[in-house]
């Protein structure tokens, strides 16, 4: 089975790589949505730093969510997901590797990024500090739960604004958690209390969410 | 404390907005309830008659 | 008990059942909501404190108390779906929705009016933890309806939404604690809410019940209701249901 | 893996299945042994797809029970999977991909380590040769189903069940898919199809089971 999953982890890889656009867009809306916000201030405002934090986690949001948008719904299309389905392990095995591949392409990318826009943000160090170790933390539990609503739609022919509208609501404590911690730590205070919560959501999410998402996709499939 | 009906001084109109939309949604998720049923069951009936004369 | 439950789960039985205990229930409902408003409109004083204000809390509390069980109850019967398959337990979460729905925006509106008493110039304070959970749980139900909605055939219907729901459910209480997290940040500590239900005066508490009463026997009313609608729809071309049209249509 | 308690065998038993409130079929008793082929016949819309995927274990159904070698196959569908070989309507291949990758994706996948001989000599068989590496993007509706036809080959499972395998294939194509399953059926394989046109095949004798 080990064998297996690094096969689809492979092959994953290997689409993701035959379609450089799709890695790439979703990095380009991050980095839009993000740079609009400060367009929407007066140049020299002060709530710059402030808003830094949020403006940068909602738009790694945002952009995590719409690249899910394909991630079953080419497979489904073209039948593979049906012969995944069919494979003698375990389903929620092997859409974790999914998952994984999403989180690798997007997340880590997001995470790269970040440090590089909270400067634009004049976020200060130790802020910058927090705001990768948060994303990091963060993405795969964005993935994780996101993965979740699109199961839930992809056999549906208009998925795309549903999907926001189940997950959204559902990634308020990461953002929370996340947002919160950078903004506390620009500020000098501790943050291991907020961090150590998004490990444990992290840790939940792991073990949760790929039932939840196996399940989601064998209704899907019906 | 003795009132005068319904006046609760500088608030009033407060709560009395609570209570008139609270009474509002409630009984519009009633109406709809019921009507939803009885359209239902002549919606049923409708096509049974139908099917019926269809068939004798 | 058990076997009753079982008998219960079928939906001729349930059909017959919720006939003979709907009447009542909607007279229950009536009295309950009549007595609880006069009391807490007229006869309750008002607390010393919060002066007239606290008159909201006959409608804001049941509202805000009853939003949350009612998601629960949507969960367990997700669970139930999902597990052993009783078309009954998926209806009756369906059905569940749009009530919750609309005692969630009841809470959420009286709770802005409640704290423009309170705070002032606004209609919306977003250091309240209360609302800001309140404010997502709405959200959680929306997404709810609109997956069961999406969906065509109500089976798939029925099994997507019940994993969204279980999804929401587990996700409760870790938006809860972000949210207090959150809000303690801001430090706006609020003085109002639920918290002082059970040590405010007895002259107020014994309205509150009455309300509570009132919230929950209207939910049971139109749970019913709701879920014989989801019926009647489901199953129409089932026998019983021929057989009932008749009787009624004569 | 252990051999079975009873003999290879698929069978329904009062299988019922639904469409949102309509009922496709019910009370449908029928068994494959070793060996045989069941051709499933109907009209659009009669419920043949559903009941290939309810056959596989991807659509529920709503009475009844499917029995593999006299075990339900909800009881471990891991073991049944690894034995079954499902071609839908969908090829199930990757466009971007070529026929080579593809098959070696979808053997890996199943825990079958393939050598690259094999896979060319599947491909061979079932008419792609010179295509091994072109992206199945490139290929007609019909190469792009032999693609998903080779894993038959590839596969060595005992049960196939295949939607319309026919379509979109030519008359050579024919040929081979008719040779392929009269040899599945000779190595004492068991094969449920369904298909618009008569299958004949030599030597073998056809069942038919028609849905209303």
């Amino acid at each position: 089975m080990r064998h297996a999953l690094l096969i689809l982890l492979k092959r994953d890889l290997l689409l993701a790589f035959r379609h450089p656009n799709d890695l790439v867009n979703p990095l380009i809306f991050f980095l839009i949505v993000v740079s609009l916000f400060p367009m929407g201030l007066k140049p020299d405002s002060q709530f710059l730093p402030m808003m830094g934090s949020a403006v940068i986690w909602v738009a790694a949001l945002l952009a995590s969510m719409l690249s899910l948008d394909n991630l079953f719904r080419s497979d489904m299309e073209d039948g593979t997901l049906e012969q995944i389905g069919l494979l003698p392990w375990p389903l929620s095995a092997l859409v974790t590797i999914k998952v994984l591949v999403h989180w690798l392409v997007t997340g880590i990318p997001i995470v790269i990024m970040a440090p590089l826009l909270g400067m634009m943000f004049n976020i200060p160090p130790e802020g910058i500090r927090a705001l990768m170790l948060t994303l990091l933390l963060g993405t795969p539990v964005l993935s994780l739960i996101g993965a979740i609503g699109v199961a839930l739609t992809v056999s549906l022919r208009r998925g795309g604004v549903l999907v926001s509208l189940l997950v959204l609501p559902l990634y308020i404590p990461v953002l929370i958690f996340g947002a919160g911690s950078v903004w506390d730590a620009s500020l000098g205070l501790a943050i291991r209390g907020p961090v150590l919560f998004m490990g444990a959501i992290l840790v939940l999410a792991l073990t949760l969410a790929p039932l939840a998402i196996a399940g989601a996709l064998r209704i899907s499939l019906e | 404390m003795q009132h005068d009906l319904l006046d609760f001084g500088k608030w009033t109109p407060f709560i009395l907005w609570c209570y008139a939309i609270t009474a509002v949604v409630l009984i519009t998720l009633t109406i709809v309830a019921y009507r939803k049923e009885k359209r239902l069951i002549r919606e049923i009936a409708q096509k049974h008659r139908r099917d019926n004369r269809g068939t004798s | 008990m058990w076997v009753w439950f079982h008998k219960l789960g079928s939906p001729p039985y349930f059909y017959r059942f919720s006939t003979i205990v709907l009447p009542w229930l909607a007279v229950l409902t009536l009295i309950l909501f009549s007595v609880g408003v006069v009391w807490g409109l007229y006869i309750a004083p008002s607390d010393y404190q919060q002066s007239e204000t606290s008159r909201i809390m006959y409608v804001h509390v049941p509202a805000s108390m009853f939003s949350m069980s009612i998601y629960m109850v949507m969960a367990m019967a997700s669970a139930v779906t999902l597990i052993w398959r009783i078309k009954l337990a998926d209806l009756v979460a369906s059905a569940s929705a749009p009530i919750g729905a609309a005692y969630t925006f009841i809470a959420l509106i009286t709770g802005s009016l409640w704290g423009r008493t309170m705070w002032g110039n606004t209609y919306w304070e977003w250091s309240d933890p209360r609302l800001m959970s309140e404010l997502i749980l709405f959200f959680l139900y929306l997404g709810y309806m609109a997956l069961n909605s999406a969906y065509e055939d109500r089976r798939r219907a029925a099994r997507a939404a019940a994993v969204l729901a279980l999804v929401g459910v587990v996700n409760i209480p870790i938006i809860h604690y972000s949210v207090e997290w959150w809000t303690s940040l801001h430090q706006g500590s609020t003085t109002r809410g639920t918290q002082f239900a059970a040590t405010i005066d007895p002259s107020m508490r014994y309205p509150l019940f009455v309300m509570m009463g009132a919230f929950a026997m209207l939910y049971a009313q139109l749970l019913l209701k709701y879920t014989r609608c989801l019926l009647l729809d489901g199953e129409r071309n089932n026998a019983w249901v021929k057989e009932m049209v008749k009787q009624h249509a004569a | 893996m252990s051999t079975p308690a009873s003999p290879t065998s698929l069978e329904t038993l009062n299988l019922r299945c639904e469409r949102g409130d309509r009922t496709l079929f019910e009370g449908l008793n029928f068994q494959v042994a070793a060996g045989q082929l069941l051709q499933i016949e109907g009209a659009n819309g009669s419920g043949k797809t559903t009941l290939l995927r309810t056959l596989c274990g991807l659509f529920e159904s709503t009475a009844g029970n499917i029995n593999w070698c006299g075990q339900s196959i909800h009881a471990d569908p891991a073991s049944y999977h690894a034995q079954l070989s499902y071609i839908g309507h969908l090829p199930g291949i990757k466009l971007e991909l070529s026929p080579r990758e593809n098959l070696a994706f979808s053997q890996g996948l199943r825990g079958q380590s393939i050598s690259q001989n094999d896979l060319l000599n599947a491909l061979d068989a079932i008419g792609l040769y010179g295509f091994e590496d072109t992206p199945c993007r490139h290929l007609s509706a019909g190469q792009r189903r032999r693609v998903a036809l080779a894993r038959l080959i590839l596969d060595k499972s005992q049960l196939w069940i295949l939607d319309e395998p026919f379509t979109a294939l030519d008359r050579a194509g024919n040929q081979r898919l008719s040779e392929l399953l009269a040899a599945h059926l000779l190595q004492g394989g068991l094969v449920v199809l369904t298909s618009h046109q008569p299958v004949i095949l030599q030597d073998v004798a056809i069942n038919r089971l028609a849905l209303e």
